[in-house]
């Protein structure tokens, strides 16, 4: 399945990537997309193995299963206010 | 209800002009601004990056929870982002409702939730030229949360 | 630190103005307005007697301790007197400071004071055209206070 | 000693009357000075025997003292906000 990576602030920086496209196995979940991205190599690998994620816009588990088209982000601890 | 997520400079009066109606006694306006300080370093600028859709969602999750919790539905809550200077408005929550104790109880839980959970990130520029991301909070997702 | 007693409509946007500075990431601006009911009979209007000199001295007094308090002098509080019709302002109160948290409890330090023994008196006029003064509270001399 | 007396909201409109000279031995207090209000008769003996009281524009107790030329309140139970 294909689905697409958003990147924000200083996950953003790291990679000097924002947005991407992303083949997945069947049965992907949001960890397994983490672990695509982290498998890039320097400076993917740099990525926490761990970070928080939302899909389609909402926060979620790693163990959380991806269709296709889904948008998964790898969200920084974040700040607003 | 309303909500945003802008790259266009707050304007505290109408984000105000949003709440209010007949049958309130109180109204409460609060701005967060960009200062010149934090932790003893002094601040040139901020920057703010969002995930927009996502934190348009947050909001409307957020100020519906505080409608209820306030029995209130005029709320009006605001992020900026993109780059400010000192004295700019990065943040403006407005609530109005019959009394004062749920508007200001609601205000102040809004703007805790929006910090706790909204996807929102703040880079500080300083004086030396330097910035940095700042520390956040690190959301869980609303089946996990109490 | 600003503090007015006034026949004349309060204009949120100049009690705001009256604090800020480039030290402050909070801006508090609180309005007091008068609602078309309470205790579920209809109001008309509402008009506010005040012992204006005393009031002064009272709101000074008030703001003081609450900028000691908050560790600011960027308040101001501005109480209405006269008739009002439904929806005017009553009472602005308007704290700035670095912290979100010490402003929100400034200002409702400052609101509950004002109620507790600002010498200010209220006239509820129903729509059935009557009128009465309401109850209020019992304030003792500052020697006697906690 | 001559003092001024200051009535408000209620009592205000109880008397009819919004201030006047009060005309009271040596040795008065504020208490004085309400019992020489109430002693004009109707309606002024409807004003309370121990309301809020203040002298000079500060909160005062009945057993405060009072000096020619003192400006003495009746206020109400307060109602601001």
């Amino acid at each position: 399945m294909q689905v697409r990576f958003l990147l924000f602030a200083s996950y953003r920086d790291l990679t000097g990537v924002e947005d991407g496209g992303l083949e997945l196995p069947p049965g992907a979940t949001a960890g397994t997309a983490v672990a695509a991205l982290r498998a890039r190599g320097a400076p993917w690998s740099a990525l926490p193995d761990r970070p928080v994620v939302a899909v389609n816009e909402e926060y979620a588990r790693l163990d959380r299963p991806l269709a296709d088209g889904d948008e998964i982000a790898l969200l920084p601890p974040v700040a607003g206010g | 209800m309303f909500v945003d997520v802008t790259p266009d400079p707050i304007v505290p009066e109408e984000v105000h002009a949003c709440v209010g109606d007949p049958a309130d006694g109180a109204v409460l306006l609060f701005l967060g601004t960009v200062r010149d300080h934090n932790d003893g370093r002094p601040v040139e600028r901020l920057h703010y990056d969002a995930y927009r859709d996502m934190a348009l969602r947050e909001l409307r999750a957020i100020v519906a929870e505080a409608a209820t919790r306030a029995g209130t539905d005029r709320i009006a809550v605001v992020h900026r982002t993109g780059t400010l200077e000192i004295g700019e408005v990065s943040l403006a929550v407005a609530v109005s409702s019959a009394h004062r104790a749920e508007t200001f109880d609601a205000a102040r839980w809004i703007i805790e939730e929006v910090k706790r959970r909204v996807p929102v990130w703040k880079r500080e520029h300083y004086t030396d030229g330097r910035g940095e991301w700042l520390p956040g909070e690190t959301p869980e997702p609303a089946e996990e949360r109490a």
